[in-house]
């Protein structure tokens, strides 16, 4: 018979629970240089920006460039916010969600142009998107124009990167494991077929961009307050080229392919450093090397908790041997 | 005046046009947005830098050496380019498209970094690839390097737009992009043709290299990235895999480029103009200018 | 007659450009039915399920659903609101397990809302539990227990199509409308495939439309039939009538009569 | 023999979008050290330390510019830092240089707003001092009364020398006819539109505060499209190549701020010049990004001995006292109350392919 | 050609092919001959391996073991495009037309091993085609893709028509066929064997398919179960039963 299949949430919620409370024992003892704890947090931010990419890029298979957009947009919110209404730091939370919402609004708008435009186009729809964003904010003097903002409070730090993360986690497992999210996976195979059997496309299209908009813009709301600082310059090519690489390093449809695509990305960033202009050199070998060698990503589709779910089988077989054999024998 | 822009603008059309040609060469038949196309575009900047210098050190014939450091530029940048589908590419055959996009994000880092190491990180001017000569139209003088320009694109787009819809291998071409075995049941050697493709693209890069080289002479490491984004943007604009298309592309975004400036009364507007009427033309016309509807038949 | 039909076309034509795919084509199925639809390759016969189920919309002509007018609504709230079809190109979720093709199916009749599964609400519990159980009920209804958890793409063709099948089943429909299910089948497979169809009506209370070109499936389990040629309706009738019109001999069946 | 190596870092843009800016960079820095090391190091309190630094790539990226800044920071045994260069990647590390108290001296980011932090200093002058000059420039000694500007409008360094520009050219009674942008991070390379709508109006001057790189094509576009008057530059022109390239003299005649020059040197550029020549053997002059970051390193050594502490708090304070620093640049003063030190500016004119000096405009 | 026992040098020679997905073994060490001007019928349920076993000889799927001789060359692993060149031509499982080339585009990629060389030929097998189904001259304009189902079935067969080779394989070409076209089909096969091409036909319509056969083989779930002619066939009472039904 089939074996029910249950979520398991915790396969994916344990490690990160393990590794935030390393990352506080290491922070509170001050075992990590607050450099390292920077990379850390960086690791976690864009852990959330790629899960928010992978929403619509990965489960939903669009070939979307609107991150950069969404992520600017999440900051920019964010900054003024804070620079304005919630000056104190217990008002964080506050910020986060107002970041994040402005930016859902936005996908939602964004949604639009999917229900009719396909692959590469709907790429170019989404690129100008996010070229206009910035383009925009090159242009608000309220905002500062090119120059940016500055002087926005330094109100991030690891445990909200990480209990954002965990959070951003617990709502795309929820989500995926729903009709909703296996409507987005139905339509990545086949969009007519999906409708065939009764799928809502556009609302299921409507709700991928605005949970991805959400937690990317919630990424770019960590990101101006942990560096005090942003400007239009941040959210351009080289920003929509490093969501798509870190996407997809990590394999397309996956919780833990999006962290592991974030983590090994910033670290290569960090540790080619020292290679001077060699860094890019070697640093675009091995990217084309990894997808060689792992075409689908280092994750594919995979999840940590399929390895669990896996290990967990192989255990019960042996127990329940017996009734096994009985089965396939019939 | 007039007379002056409409050159500007099929001069920045041309270019554009014919860059969106050589990137659709690629992205049209082997079904690869990539990114490494840009890469390429550098090193025949950098190789037509280097060519005509030499040779401008044995010659003064200006022509001579425009076509012959073109030659030798398209050998150099046709090499490149069947090492990175061997390398890179070819091994990807059957993965998923958007990881062969990834694996080209890393070639294109690694040939424009190698570019960066080896010429150095001052940028280079172009020397003078077009004998420098003016005529008078109407009145208005226009420097040779424009019209030939225009004249060199027009000649290799037509001649493009005849091979992939008229010659066999053009049919071919279009067979492999849409179902590889299915073709090599014809017979069709898709390695071989996809071959084809990747060198046609960098002929044609190369081209576009040596005009945009005459038109904007000063140049560093990183000149194709941006090129590549505008030809990418022109391809889809104009229909996926369409030749006249991305030609159509190239004019309408050099069209935006000379126009938006001139009527908007603050240019800094510029960007968010002419991506908004990008994106307007594609939600009118979801499948790109001349695109064909995608043949799906349920 | 009128108010016991279920489906009725009414005039209906569908142009591609020149093409006159379907071209002034009128009938009514009854309920309970299996409406069988044949006609020579490019008949029109696929594009008349195109139409029913909402993928064109008829270039004139009405369409009725239990008397209500569906040729403006999307193909989505058709199939939820009872007309479900399978394609004659099998177009399964290759990558997914069979399981969750049907699954997937349930779309339309999961009662919970974004709110359930962000909180992981009772409601949003129960349902899942729900359609996982009828998922798998229907699966062992049309014998494919044993390939639920395998990947859809990867298994024989003929195990396809009843999946196909089966996943339509899941989006609880009214009318069943099957494009040649039995092509690439033998005759024995045929046999079995005309009790499975007979079986699912009575199950599920079903009116099914048929496309074939198996006689074998056509004459056996219809109940009427249709036949179409060039887009226009050639004849209709039960299949004794059908199979002795020599319009039809002439136009579809050829001179010799199907070995039957 | 650790302990008597004293380091400090250096935060540039080697890779990313100009690594022209990063490598020029490090030359400075390293000839400076180099000197100093030669010199007898630092003396403070007597004992003589050897100066080193560690350079960090920040790849023309802010996220990195900030991690090496929190990494310089966070390493006790680095006293300060040097660079950005830049002034988008500077201000993502203001945060950190005030929140961690680490001076840092950006030896070419002439964004006012960077100094606000009271750890910021900079080498040079700012681009209101710098636009200032060149509307008093344009107005008094080219007798322009219209003026137009054409700049690159992402980059805050551009559009702050034009807007300071305007005001004043405004003050003193000119008119700015035109003010037209272009996105340099699309990569334009067209401007034809833009300087049709220049020449239209027929201004007495062009100013042009955008990178060298770009000014060729800028220059030749403008000529094409009829524009006869004169040009005028900002500090980024300042690098011979861009005399090497203006092969047709299109820039004869253009005005520009600059760093220093040549003809007025102090025997300390003139050592510097030569030493240039004799290390990197290269035709040109050294260009101003070299010789701010020699002069930023020089200004370090400076705080360092004259507040006789490796304190990095003292080093600041130290910093923000410098009464008198004889660099390369020209001398420089810290009595501004922030990190802007008073210096002097630099007019030249492009005479028969060579920068020329003109005048020297004090504050 | 009963007296196959007797002939020598098959055209196509198989022995023990295995060929698996993953773990699965779906064809597990079959053997079989085809001769020249022979149409050899393949018959077996849905999943016996039919598919698998024409994908293995022309590489579009990898061979884990055994021996395909082709014209006396082993072509196991051979790039399918050679195996075309060779003068194998496989008529796929699904038509797999190209979507969006139009049908004269479709005939015409067919031709490319020798468009250039002689246009002539290309026009007469064209010709040929579209007299067979006239249907594809009314539209050879329209994309592939929009074809009917059986509409794109034509063309397949039309293509493998104009690409010519010594053997055909063909892969259910009655698939989707109406009755009246089913049986032209078969004709055709039947005078394309008789003008010296060889057939090799998998086939679910199984009375027809023997009817034009010379020689069947039985695959049930990966096995030859059984080979033979088709009177010999119909005389054995478990096929009958299993393919043909009553
Ligand atoms: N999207 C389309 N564009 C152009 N022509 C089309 C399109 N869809 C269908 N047609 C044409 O309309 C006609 C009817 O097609 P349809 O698929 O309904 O045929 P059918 O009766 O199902 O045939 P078959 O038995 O071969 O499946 C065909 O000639 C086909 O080529
Ligand atoms: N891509 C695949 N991955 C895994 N198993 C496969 C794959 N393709 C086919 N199989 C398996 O191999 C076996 C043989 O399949 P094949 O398609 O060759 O059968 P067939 O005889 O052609 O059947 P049909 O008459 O349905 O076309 C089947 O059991 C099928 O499940
Ligand atoms: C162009 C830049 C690298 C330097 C400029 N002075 C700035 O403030 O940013
Ligand atoms: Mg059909
Ligand atoms: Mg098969």
């Amino acid at each position: 018979m089939i074996t029910k299949r249950k979520n398991h949430l915790l396969g994916d919620v344990i490690p990160v629970i393990i590794i935030a409370a390393i990352l506080i024992v290491l922070k509170e003892f001050k075992l990590i240089s607050t450099s390292r704890l920077l990379i850390l947090q960086y690791i976690g931010l864009y852990s959330i920006f790629v899960l928010g990419i992978n929403m619509v890029n990965g489960y939903l298979g669009i070939f979307s460039l609107a991150h950069a957009g969404f992520m600017a947009s999440g900051a920019y919110a964010a900054a003024i916010s804070s620079k304005y209404f919630f000056k104190e730091s217990w008002m964080f939370p506050l910020i986060l969600l107002f970041g994040g919402l402005i930016a859902m609004l936005i996908g939602l708008i964004m949604s639009i142009p999917s229900f009719k435009a396909k692959g590469d186009y709907l790429a170019i729809i989404t690129l100008g998107f996010s070229l206009i964003v910035q383009s925009f904010l090159q242009n608000w003097r309220f905002v500062g124009a090119s120059k940016g903002i500055n002087n926005v409070a330094k109100f991030t730090n690891i445990y909200w990167v990480y209990g954002c993360l965990l959070f951003a986690i617990i709502i795309v497992r929820k989500f995926i494991n729903s009709k909703y999210g296996r409507s987005l996976k139905a339509i990545r195979e086949d969009q007519v077929a999906s409708e065939l059997v009764s799928v809502d496309v556009k609302r299921a299209k409507t709700i991928a961009f605005a949970v991805s908009a959400f937690l990317i813009g919630i990424s770019g709301a960590l990101l101006v307050h942990l560096l005090g600082y942003t400007s239009p310059s941040a959210y351009g090519y080289t920003n929509i080229v490093d969501g798509l690489v870190m996407v997809y390093l990590g394999g397309m449809g996956s919780i833990t392919g999006s962290i592991v695509g974030a983590t090994l990305w910033q670290i290569l960033i960090q540790t080619l450093k020292n290679l001077g202009t060699w860094r890019w050199v070697v640093g675009g070998g091995l990217l084309c090397v990894i997808m060689i060698f792992l075409t689908n990503g280092i994750f594919g589709n995979k999840e940590l908790s399929d390895a669990i779910h896996a290990i967990r089988k192989y255990f019960s077989r042996s127990k329940t041997n017996k009734t096994i054999s009985e089965e396939t024998t019939k | 005046m007039l007379l002056q822009q409409f050159i500007n603008f099929l001069q920045l059309g041309s270019i554009y046009a014919l860059a969106a040609i050589s990137f659709s060469m690629v992205y049209g038949i082997a079904g690869l947005v990539n990114f490494a196309h840009g890469s390429v575009f550098t090193i025949a900047m950098y190789l037509l830098f280097y060519a005509s210098t030499l040779l401008f050190k044995i010659t003064s014939a200006t022509w001579g050496v425009f076509v012959l450091s073109l030659m030798i530029a398209s050998l150099g940048t046709s090499i490149v380019a069947i090492l990175m589908e061997r390398i890179a590419y070819k091994p990807l055959r059957n993965a998923p498209p958007i990881s062969v996009v990834v694996s080209s994000v890393g070639v294109g880092m690694l040939l424009e970094y190698l570019a960066l190491n080896l010429a150095g990180s001052k940028a280079k001017r172009m020397p003078n690839l077009i004998p420098d000569i003016t005529i008078d139209i109407a009145g208005t003088t226009i420097p040779l390097f424009k019209i030939m320009i225009i004249v060199i694109a027009f000649i290799a787009m037509i001649i493009l737009s005849l091979l992939v819809r008229k010659t066999q291998l053009g049919v071919a071409m279009r067979a492999v992009s849409q179902d590889k075995t299915a073709a090599a049941f014809m017979g069709i050697d898709s390695n071989r043709v996809i071959t084809y493709s990747f060198i046609f693209g960098a002929v044609l890069a190369t081209i576009a290299a040596g005009l945009y080289g005459s038109a904007y002479s000063i140049f560093a490491y990183n000149v194709g990235d941006t090129i590549n984004w505008w030809s990418f943007i022109a391809a889809v604009l104009g229909g996926i895999g369409s030749i006249e298309g991305a030609v159509l592309g190239g004019f309408i975004l050099g069209g935006i480029n000379v126009i938006a400036p001139m009527v908007l009364p603050v240019s800094s507007y510029k960007d968010i103009v002419a991506f908004g009427v990008l994106i307007f033309v594609l939600l009118i016309k979801p499948t790109g200018l001349l695109g064909k509807n995608a043949a799906e038949k349920v | 007659m009128n108010n016991e039909a279920i489906v009725s076309f009414k005039n209906v034509c569908m142009y591609f450009g020149g093409v006159k795919a379907i071209d002034d084509i009128s009938f009514d199925v009854d309920e309970g039915q299996v409406f069988g639809i044949i006609g020579p390759n490019g008949a029109g016969k696929t594009t008349i399920f195109n139409v029913l189920s909402g993928i064109y919309k008829p270039t004139s002509g009405d369409i009725y659903f239990h008397n209500r007018r569906i040729n403006n609504l999307p193909p989505n709230y058709i199939t939820g609101n009872g007309i479900t079809r399978t394609f004659q190109n099998i177009r399964l979720f290759e990558n997914q397990t069979v399981l969750d093709n049907l699954k997937i199916a349930h779309y339309s009749h999961i009662h919970y809302g974004i709110m359930d599964v962000i909180f992981t609400s009772n409601r949003f519990k129960k349902e899942e539990e729900r359609i996982e159980e009828e998922s798998l009920a229907i699966l062992d209804f049309m014998n494919l227990t044993a390939y639920a958890e395998q990947k859809a793409g990867a298994l024989p063709y003929g195990a396809q199509r009843r999946i196909e099948i089966a996943r339509a089943l899941s989006c609880k429909p009214e009318v069943l409308l099957l494009d040649e299910p039995a092509a690439g089948m033998n005759p024995v497979e045929i046999d079995e495939l005309n009790q499975l169809i007979l079986k699912i009506r009575n199950q599920f209370n079903l009116t099914v439309l048929v496309v074939e070109h198996q006689m074998r499936l056509v004459m056996e389990i219809c109940n009427e039939i249709l036949v179409t040629n060039f887009g226009r309706k050639l004849a209709i009738g039960k299949p004794n009538d059908i199979k002795n019109n020599p319009e039809v001999l002439e136009a579809y069946l050829g001179k010799v009569k199907s070995n039957e | 023999a650790d302990e008597d190596t004293i380091y400090f870092g250096v935060n540039y843009e080697l890779t990313g979008a100009n690594p022209i800016i990063g490598e020029s960079a490090i030359k400075g820095v390293d000839m400076a050290v180099n000197e100093i090391n030669e010199a007898g190091g630092l003396v403070v309190n007597g004992k003589s330390y050897k100066f080193a630094y560690k350079a960090l790539d920040n790849g023309f990226n802010t996220d990195e510019s900030a991690l090496n800044a929190q990494e310089f920071a966070d390493d006790e045994s680095i006293v300060a830092s040097i660079g950005p260069n830049d002034s988008d990647m500077c201000m993502a590390t203001q945060a950190i240089a005030c929140g961690d108290g680490l001076p840092m001296i950006s030896p070419w980011s002439t964004l006012v707003e960077l100094t606000s932090c009271e750890y910021y200093f900079r080498a040079c002058f700012t681009d209101t001092f710098q636009g200032a000059i060149l509307a008093n420039y344009a107005y008094n000694y080219e007798n322009a009364r219209t003026a137009a500007v054409l700049y690159d409008m992402s980059n805050p360094y551009n559009e702050g020398v034009a807007t300071r520009f305007s005001e004043v050219f405004k003050e003193l009674g000119g008119e700015v006819v035109e003010s037209q942008t272009y996105n340099g991070k699309t990569g334009e390379e067209d401007f034809t539109s833009q300087l049709t709508k220049i020449t239209g109006k027929n201004p007495d001057i062009l100013l042009m505060p955008n990178f060298y790189e770009e000014i060729v094509s800028q220059a030749t576009q403008a000529r094409d499209m009829g524009y006869k008057g004169k040009f005028l530059g900002s500090d980024t022109w300042v690098d011979t190549s861009l005399l090497e390239w203006d092969t047709e003299g299109l820039l004869e005649g253009s005005a520009v701020v600059g760093h220093y020059h040549k003809d007025i040197a102090s025997d300390v550029a003139l050592k510097f010049i030569d030493n240039y020549h004799k290390i990197y053997g290269e035709t040109g002059d050294p260009n101003d990004i070299v010789a701010l970051n020699y002069d930023a390193v020089y200004l370090l050594k400076t705080a360092i001995e004259n507040g006789q502490s490796f304190e990095r708090k003292a080093i600041r304070d130290s910093l923000a006292n410098i009464e008198v620093y004889e660099g390369v640049t020209g001398t420089m003063t810290f009595n501004n109350g922030n990190g802007d030190p008073t210096k002097s500016a630099v007019i030249m004119k492009i005479v028969d392919g060579k920068f020329q000096y003109v005048d020297s405009v004090t504050p | 050609m009963s007296d196959r026992e007797n002939r020598q040098n098959p055209l196509l020679h198989v022995s023990d092919l295995v060929v698996s997905y993953g773990k699965i073994a779906a064809i597990k060490g079959i053997s079989f001959d085809v001769y020249k001007g022979e149409i050899v019928a393949m018959l077996g349920a849905n999943g016996a391996g039919k598919t698998t076993t024409l994908n293995a000889l022309t590489s579009v799927i990898s061979v884990k073991n055994g021996e395909i001789v082709f014209k006396g060359k082993n072509i196991k692993g051979m790039p399918t495009h050679k195996i075309t060149i060779m003068g194998m031509i496989h008529v796929p499982e699904g038509r797999r037309i190209f979507p969006s080339l139009t049908v004269g585009e479709n005939l015409r990629a067919a031709a490319y091993l020798y468009e250039k060389k002689d246009k002539a030929l290309f026009e007469n097998r064209r010709d040929y085609v579209m007299n067979l189904f006239p249907r594809l001259r009314e539209r050879v304009t329209q994309l592939g893709g929009t074809l009917s189902g059986g509409e794109q079935q034509m063309l397949a067969i039309g293509r493998a028509l104009i690409t010519g080779g010594d053997i055909v394989l063909m892969d259910e070409p009655s698939m989707g066929m109406a009755p009246n076209l089913v049986m032209e089909i078969f004709e055709t096969i039947k005078k394309i064997a008789e003008n010296g091409q060889t057939i090799m036909l998998v086939e679910q319509n199984a009375m027809m398919a023997m009817e034009i056969a010379h020689y069947c083989y039985v695959l049930e779930t990966g096995n030859v179960t059984y080979d033979g002619t088709p009177q010999m066939m119909k005389a054995n009472k478990n096929i009958v039963e299993a393919y043909l039904g009553s």
